[in-house]
């Protein structure tokens, strides 16, 4: 029996993620150098990653943060203007954007010593744009609403990536590298630490685990994933601007968070995957596209709050949420376990 | 006729197994208690008499209606008034709005001042803070104006879940008669504690819970004497104190 | 000049104590936000702008109207984000009401074509000048709507039943259902309540900008949302004093600062309130 | 759950990968990438409405090389992300000859690598940015940048207006900020002073604070960057605070809806054209006509410069005498006084339009030019 | 003594819920603290470990000062708790809380996650070894891939204790360990606290089940509002005037 056969068994997730990881490897190939898809793909590669980190806040942790947007932008104006001006080559900026990012982070993560629930929510939102409304008005760095142009692109061994399956590649190891990482540390006694904090942080912090160094360390990796994101970001295409990493940002990533399911590995993947797919699908229905987009987000999460990865009943508190279940959601009563009862 | 006849009451929370069968019988101007430990299900007893908590199978008959699994208010209407464990007054509304939203369900308003004046002769103290706010009275007041509160949608039976619950000795004993006044009064009571020796001796009948199950019923003075009862919740050493 | 920023920030202010009573309602009940109010207010605006258009020029009808719609969209949304969803993890009522944030938001947008909508003005005119200052007869007239819809919902809370009922249940739903009171249609009613009043204020909003569109409800929220917190957002007259405050900062920062600074005073006010003063100025005392 | 969205994908999938080989040669294929949706969805679906009017008529006349034109829109939300997405998705189909849109510069900008990398004609209607069109070869704008259109508004104040002095108010955007810089500077060239100069945020409603402060510079006259509804709503409270003096704005205010929104609050206000629906051109009058009739609206500037795009592929594609990416590049580069709605334009060096300008006022509820 | 309580009191607003209560704990030994519901026993335990700071008052553990440490460098020093209304982490695995509990053990940190190292594999191993035995020694390791919330109410309470005794502790406070058990599992408890005693463990315990205490303990303490009314052995207990009147209750009425 393994560890966590409890959520699925290894041997089927083995054989699920190998013929994944196949499929993901050939997918250029596969697509016959359709580039348009590959886009999409190396979108969705991006988002997992996104998704990913902010489940790590939400899902592991048990927090909220309408930030992230904010976090990702950090992390790409960060290795843009190091690389733009001081002409840094992207190996070295890019994780200097993913550090910088995981420190502001940690300082963010301080909030959550006063601020919970809904309050978290608008601190961070309220955070991100500040951070927003600095870029723009901090003029001599950032160029403020000009936005930084001619990013240059990264180079491997000399050569300059510039074509669509390139940066499919990178972002896609980036992304399997990112995605392995969180698996192992919420597979971990550090993972463990996290999901006790959401599960109890009383009882947690009688186990002998710091609440509040937990918090600040699931900000603070979270952040350093996000920002490393923001940074391949900018080097992709190139050209960043403040408006591109505004509150719409971190809604969509809170979306893909909860309609994927929070608390799981997969769910954010899968939300990931299907808000990217879904705006294209529905290209057909031209100005109707987001009216069903929204719609069907309600629809979605009506059916299955946990979202559709996510663990059944996660964040219902055990006593709290069952009582307030039994009192609104009045179940029809069972004729027959009645008539059985009343002789 | 029975007043309140509960049979075979299953709850489940999630797996877990609250109720396991209860059966209870109450007729009118009874004063029943149940008693039992902490988790042994009172609560949950209480909560499925009341609609708050939805019972997974069995029988609630009130007054020969059927109310298993109706919404609380179905249960006020009828005639069922719960006073809450722990009290739960309305910390923030004045003493004389906690009364008022007790008599939320009568619409006469005739009837509810005659209630409050009512209740005011029982429970002078309530009249002197009517204008205070509910969270700042005294644990005892606040059991007090729970009580009162229960007693605003002119009940025919009253559940009062624990009232001794956190209270000042001087003051349960106050409350108790109280308790019994009403009795007196006419209503059905329904008393659960823990307190068990307190609750047999102002109690008739009783009933004991155990992990969701009524292990031993009848005559107060007869399970006062009973040797498993005087062991487990009377605190007298079984073998023989 | 000072005192022509107080005004128009007083002015400003009662869009924003208004908006923030709906927040503040949701919250007393549900202790959750509704991140589509902002397109609630928009909406009443449409239906404001549609009155004004195409049925009769009379203002008092148009907000009427915006009223009504609040209060349907409001019930909508009540029913579908949180009243289905209770007891389900908080965060997919707060992604629900994004989706709807969303879906009204497009949806508006395609029915009314996106470009922007003039609504005609009313009351324009200056009533009387004031140490260089104009007051229009309009700033007037909202200040006093605002402060009467606060003298109404005292009322409604504190001098009647139904509004005990409101305040019990958000103290203690569960002893409030004990006490018969019907919990779903209390909470129902207060959140279409709130619905009406973000759809209210979105005519008063577009009469006094003399314009519509799918995009203008997003800040107003936030903004109603900052002023909630800053004011106590636990409480109505917090929500109202929370506006006017709101208002006025926001206006003279802009006196004494660059105008591209104006909205980090706003969410620098709603980080440190939250922060450090998370009940408001008004403080825990304060209650709905 | 989990098949039918696997399934979904797999369509997705299929579906993109078959328009790969939908090609047909014998049209001239041009894609449109616009904000359909989202906060500049007016100004997409100008686009999209004058883009599709252009194309018929030209395929009316027998389109260009005796081919017709063929149109793909995709809806960029006035997200760079998707632009970019559907850069991919245009310039990995073959038959796709040149991209028009997409409207804000951003967009643009995301998605200027893509039509590099692939060497495909990316034709901005509305892009602004002084670093756009310079940014790739491939990358063209029809607007003009404010580099050559405030030295006409710089004029107009200074040496017609007689103003020494001026206030501005400007959105901050890219736009608003090159808008800004090249009116001070070609104000402050021909002497003028520029007194003040506020920003505020798009979404904002309430400019009576900044309009207060800039009062308080006692300023000859108020210059906005702004577009339209926004000018429309900074003039409403402006007019309401009693503040009356020149007010002058760029080409970005003219629209008929800043009338519709402004009332009398915009009379006097200045604006430039160089696309004017009162221009007795006849090519000008059937277009405005026909929109009005067909779309319910009034064109407006975005309008006029998408459906230019549209003519200048064509004119390029009649010069190249091919149907090759390349070639037609070329052609487009060398384009010289194309005479379009919104004026005629020619390519500089950088790809940016030189065009003209004609100054107009608002008089009666109702533009003019401005003799 | 393990560990000396001094004049420990603890307020909430004008009620007072632990006042001035004094308790020495001998190593190795079962004490117990009854008294009649609200008499503050569980605001005593909370204040011993931190979890809701104590207003005054001392708390020496062997020797050494900890009335203001957090919980979770209480928990360090050797001391666990369970909880009156089982706190268990319900999404947890029943293996992984027990684990949960070893957290203190450990030290591989997120290097060592990642990479999975030698330190890592072994402690991962070490602590999956040592929690397993600790379902065994109570009884559920057949349930330890289970999600803690789908255990019957005993088995919960069974789970939080070997969770507790997972951080190693010298000091395990039991806060009510049989309530919602029925009389067979009660008596195994007792027979695994007295074990626990054997193996050198102190044990500090919270019971209603008078019987269970009155086998067990072998000193009691008696709480009532807060105040301490008596201390002893069952015997002494049992006879003690104070104790029979404010706990088991005078006769009334």
């Amino acid at each position: 029996m393994t560890l966590r056969n409890v959520y699925a068994s290894k041997e089927g997730k083995a054989i699920g993620m190998g013929g994944l990881a196949v499929i993901l490897l050939v997918l250029p190939r596969l697509l016959g150098g359709n580039d348009y898809l590959l886009q999409v793909a190396t979108m969705m590669a991006l988002y997992v990653v996104l998704a990913s980190s902010l489940n790590l806040i939400i899902g592991f942790t048990g927090m909220y943060s309408l930030g992230h947007g904010a976090f990702y932008g950090m992390g790409a104006y960060t290795s843009a203007i190091l690389s733009v001006n001081l002409g840094w080559p992207f190996w070295i900026t890019m994780p200097l954007g993913g550090l910088l990012t995981a420190l502001v982070g940690a300082f963010l993560g301080l909030a959550t010593l006063r601020l919970r629930q809904t309050f978290l929510v608008f601190g961070t939102l309220a955070f991100g744009e500040i951070v927003r409304i600095l870029i723009m008005n901090w003029s001599s760095l950032t160029r403020g609403p000009m936005g930084i142009p001619g990013i240059p692109p990264p180079k491997v061994f000399g050569t300059e990536l510039t074509s669509s399956t390139h940066y499919y590649y990178l972002i896609l190891v980036y992304a399997i590298l990112m995605v392995f990482a969180i698996f192992r540390l919420y597979y971990s006694r550090i993972g463990r630490a996290w999901v006790a904090i959401r599960e109890d942080e009383v009882a947690a912090s009688s186990m002998g685990i710091s609440v509040f160094g937990y918090k600040i360390l699931a900000f603070t990796i979270s952040c350093l994933i996000a920002g490393l994101a923001g940074a391949f970001y900018a080097h992709f295409v190139t050209f960043i601007s403040a408006d591109q990493f505004g509150m719409g940002e971190s809604f969509l990533i809170l979306t893909m968070v909860a309609l994927g399911g929070t608390g799981s590995i997969a769910g954010p993947i899968i939300g990931a995957c299907i808000l990217i797919v879904i705006p294209e699908a529905f290209r057909f229905l031209a100005e109707y596209r987001m009216v069903l987009y929204g719609a069907m987000l309600i629809v979605v999460i009506v059916l299955k709050p946990e979202g559709l990865a996510g663990i059944k009943g996660l964040f219902m508190p055990t006593t709290g949420g069952r009582r307030r279940t039994t009192l609104f959601r009045r179940e029809p009563k069972v004729a027959a376990v009645k008539a059985g009862g009343s002789q | 006729m029975a007043l309140l006849d509960v049979k075979d009451l299953v709850v489940h929370y999630g797996k877990i197994n609250a109720l396991k069968g209860v059966s209870l019988h109450l007729d009118k101007g009874d004063f029943v208690t149940l008693i039992g430990a902490n988790g042994a299900g009172k609560t949950s007893l209480l909560g499925a008499l009341s609609g708050l908590v939805q019972a997974t199978s069995g029988t609630v008959t009130f007054k020969g209606g059927d109310l298993l699994n109706e919404a609380p208010e179905a249960y006020v209407k009828g005639g069922i008034a719960h006073v809450p464990e722990g009290r739960k007054i309305f910390g923030e509304l004045s003493v004389e709005e906690n009364l008022y939203a007790g008599a939320y369900i009568i619409k006469d308003k005739a009837q509810v001042k005659s209630l409050l004046e009512r209740n005011y002769q029982l429970f002078p103290r309530l009249a002197e803070r009517r204008k205070q706010e509910g969270g700042t009275l005294s644990g005892g007041e606040q059991q007090m104006l729970a009580i009162a509160r229960g007693l605003m949608s002119d009940p025919e039976i009253l559940y009062l879940d624990e009232p001794s619950l956190g209270i000042a000795p001087l003051l349960v004993d106050k409350i108790f008669e109280f308790i019994m006044q009403i009795n007196a009064m006419g209503k059905t009571i329904l008393l659960v504690e823990q307190n068990a020796n307190l609750a047999l001796q102002v109690a008739q009948y009783g009933y004991v819970l155990e992990t969701g199950k009524i292990t031993h019923e009848g005559n107060c003075a007869r399970l006062r004497e009973d040797d498993a009862i005087r062991c487990a919740y009377l605190g007298v050493n079984g073998n023989g104190n | 000049m000072f005192l022509q920023q107080l005004i128009n920030g007083l002015a400003q202010g009662s869009l924003f104590a208004l908006i923030a009573i709906s927040f503040s309602l949701v919250w007393g009940l549900l202790r959750m936000v509704n991140f589509a109010m902002g397109e609630v207010y928009m909406l009443g605006a449409y239906a404001g702008w549609l009155v004004v258009m195409y049925a009769t020029p009379n203002l008092g009808v148009a907000l009427v109207a915006g009223f009504v719609i609040g209060w349907i969209v409001g019930w909508f949304i009540e029913k579908v984000a949180f009243k289905a969803m209770r007891g389900v993890p908080h965060i997919a009522s707060l992604v629900c009401t994004i989706g709807f944030s969303f879906f009204l938001k497009e949806l508006a947008s395609a029915l009314f074509r996106a470009e922007t909508k003039s609504m005609p003005s009313y009351y324009s005119d200056t009533a009387f000048t004031f140490a260089e200052a104009n007051i229009s007869y309009l700033q007037i007239i909202m200040v006093v709507i605002a402060v009467v819809m606060m003298v109404l919902l005292q009322i409604l809370f504190y001098r009647t039943k139904i509004g005990l009922a409101v305040r019990a249940v958000a103290l203690d739903y569960r002893t409030a259902s004990l006490m018969g009171m019907k919990v779903d249609r209390v909470t129902s009613l207060a959140f279409s309540l709130s619905g009406a009043l973000a759809g209210f204020v979105g005519v008063l909003a577009a009469t006094y900008y003399n314009a519509v569109n799918a995009s203008m409800g997003f800040v107003a929220g936030l903004k109603g949302f900052t002023a909630a917190v800053f004011g106590g957002i636990t409480s109505i007259p917090g929500a109202i004093l929370g506006g006017y405050l709101l208002g006025a900062i926001e206006n003279l920062s802009v006196k004494y600062m660059s105008s591209g600074y104006r909205d980090l005073v706003s969410y620098f006010i709603l980080i440190t309130f939250l922060l450090f003063r998370p009940n408001g100025i008004l403080g825990k005392k304060a209650k709905l | 759950m989990q098949n039918k969205w696997h399934s979904l994908v797999g369509v997705t999938l299929l579906v993109g990968g078959a328009t790969g080989a939908w090609a047909a040669p014998s049209t001239i294929h041009i894609a449109l990438t616009a904000p359909i949706t989202g906060d500049y969805a007016e100004y997409g679906n100008n686009f999209k409405h004058s883009v599709e009017l252009a194309i018929e008529e030209i395929n009316g006349k027998g389109g260009a090389l005796g081919k017709k034109f063929e149109l793909s829109v995709g809806d960029s939300k006035g997200d760079p992300k998707e632009s970019a997405i559907l850069a991919q998705k245009w310039t990995s189909d073959s038959t796709i000859l040149a991209e028009i849109g997409d409207f804000t510069s951003t967009c643009c900008m995301a998605s200027q690598p893509i039509y590099n990398r692939a060497g495909v004609i990316q034709l901005s209607p509305t892009a602004s940015h002084t670093k756009f069109a310079s940014g790739s070869k491939w990358s063209f704008s029809a607007y003009g940048t404010q580099y050559w259109e405030q030295p006409v508004m710089a004029s107009l104040a200074v040496d017609k207006l007689k103003l020494k002095t001026a206030a501005i108010l400007y959105i901050n955007n890219d736009w608003g900020v090159d808008t800004q810089k090249f009116f001070k500077e070609n104000f402050e060239k021909r002497g003028g002073k520029i007194l003040a100069e506020e920003s505020y945020f798009s979404g904002e409603t309430d400019f009576n604070a900044v309009l207060t402060k800039l009062k308080g510079a006692k300023p000859d006259a108020l210059f906005i960057a702004t577009m339209y509804n926004d000018g429309a709503l900074i003039s409403k409270q402006r007019e309401k605070m009693g503040w009356n003096l020149p007010v002058i704005g760029s080409s970005a205010l003219y629209s008929p809806q800043l009338i519709q929104l402004g009332g009398t609050a915009v009379n006097g206000v200045y604006s430039n054209v160089s696309f004017f629906a009162k221009d007795p051109d006849p090519r000008i009058q059937s277009f405005v006509k026909t929109f009005e009739t067909r779309y319910g609206n009034s064109p407006n500037f975005a309008a006029a410069l998408a459906y230019d795009c549209v003519y200048l592929l064509a004119e390029a594609v009649k010069r190249a005498n091919a149907m090759d990416r390349s070639a037609v590049r070329d052609a487009l580069a060398a384009t010289k006084d194309f005479k379009g709605l919104a004026g005629s334009i020619t390519f500089t060096q950088d790809r940016d339009a030189i065009k003209s300008y004609k100054p107009v006022q608002v008089v009666n509820g109702d533009f003019q030019l401005v003799k | 003594m393990i560990m000396e309580i001094a004049k420990l009191e603890k307020h909430f607003g004008g009620l007072v819920a632990v006042q001035e209560v004094d308790l020495a704990l001998a190593a190795g030994s079962i004490h117990a603290v009854i008294g009649p519901n609200g008499a503050g026993k569980t605001t005593f335990f909370n204040a011993i470990t931190s979890i809701i700071p104590c207003d005054s008052g001392q708390i020496t553990w062997k020797g050494e000062r900890i009335e203001k440490l957090s919980p979770q460098s209480i928990s360090a020093k050797g001391i666990a708790r369970t909880f009156q209304n089982i706190r268990l982490f319900a999404f947890m695995s029943v293996l992984e809380n027990v684990i949960a509990g070893t957290h203190n053990h450990f030290r591989s940190f997120v290097w060592g996650a990642l990479t999975r190292n030698a330190r890592y594999r072994r402690e991962e191993k070490e602590s999956r070894e040592m929690a397993m035995a600790l379902l065994e020694k109570v009884g559920l390791a057949e349930k330890h891939a289970e999600y803690a919330r789908n255990l019957p109410y005993g088995e919960q309470r069974k789970l939080e204790i070997a969770r507790a005794l997972a951080s190693r502790p010298d000091l395990l406070l039991l806060d009510e360990p049989a309530a919602g058990m029925n009389n067979t599992e009660t008596e195994e408890l007792e027979q695994f606290i007295r074990a626990l005693r054997a193996e050198g463990l102190t044990v500090l315990i919270i019971e209603h089940d008078v019987k269970l205490i009155m086998g067990l303990a072998d000193r009691i303490t008696v709480l009532d509002h807060g105040v301490k009314i008596a201390e002893g052995t069952a015997a002494e207990i049992q006879n003690n005037e104070k104790v029979i009147e404010a706990y088991l209750g005078k006769r009334r009425v």
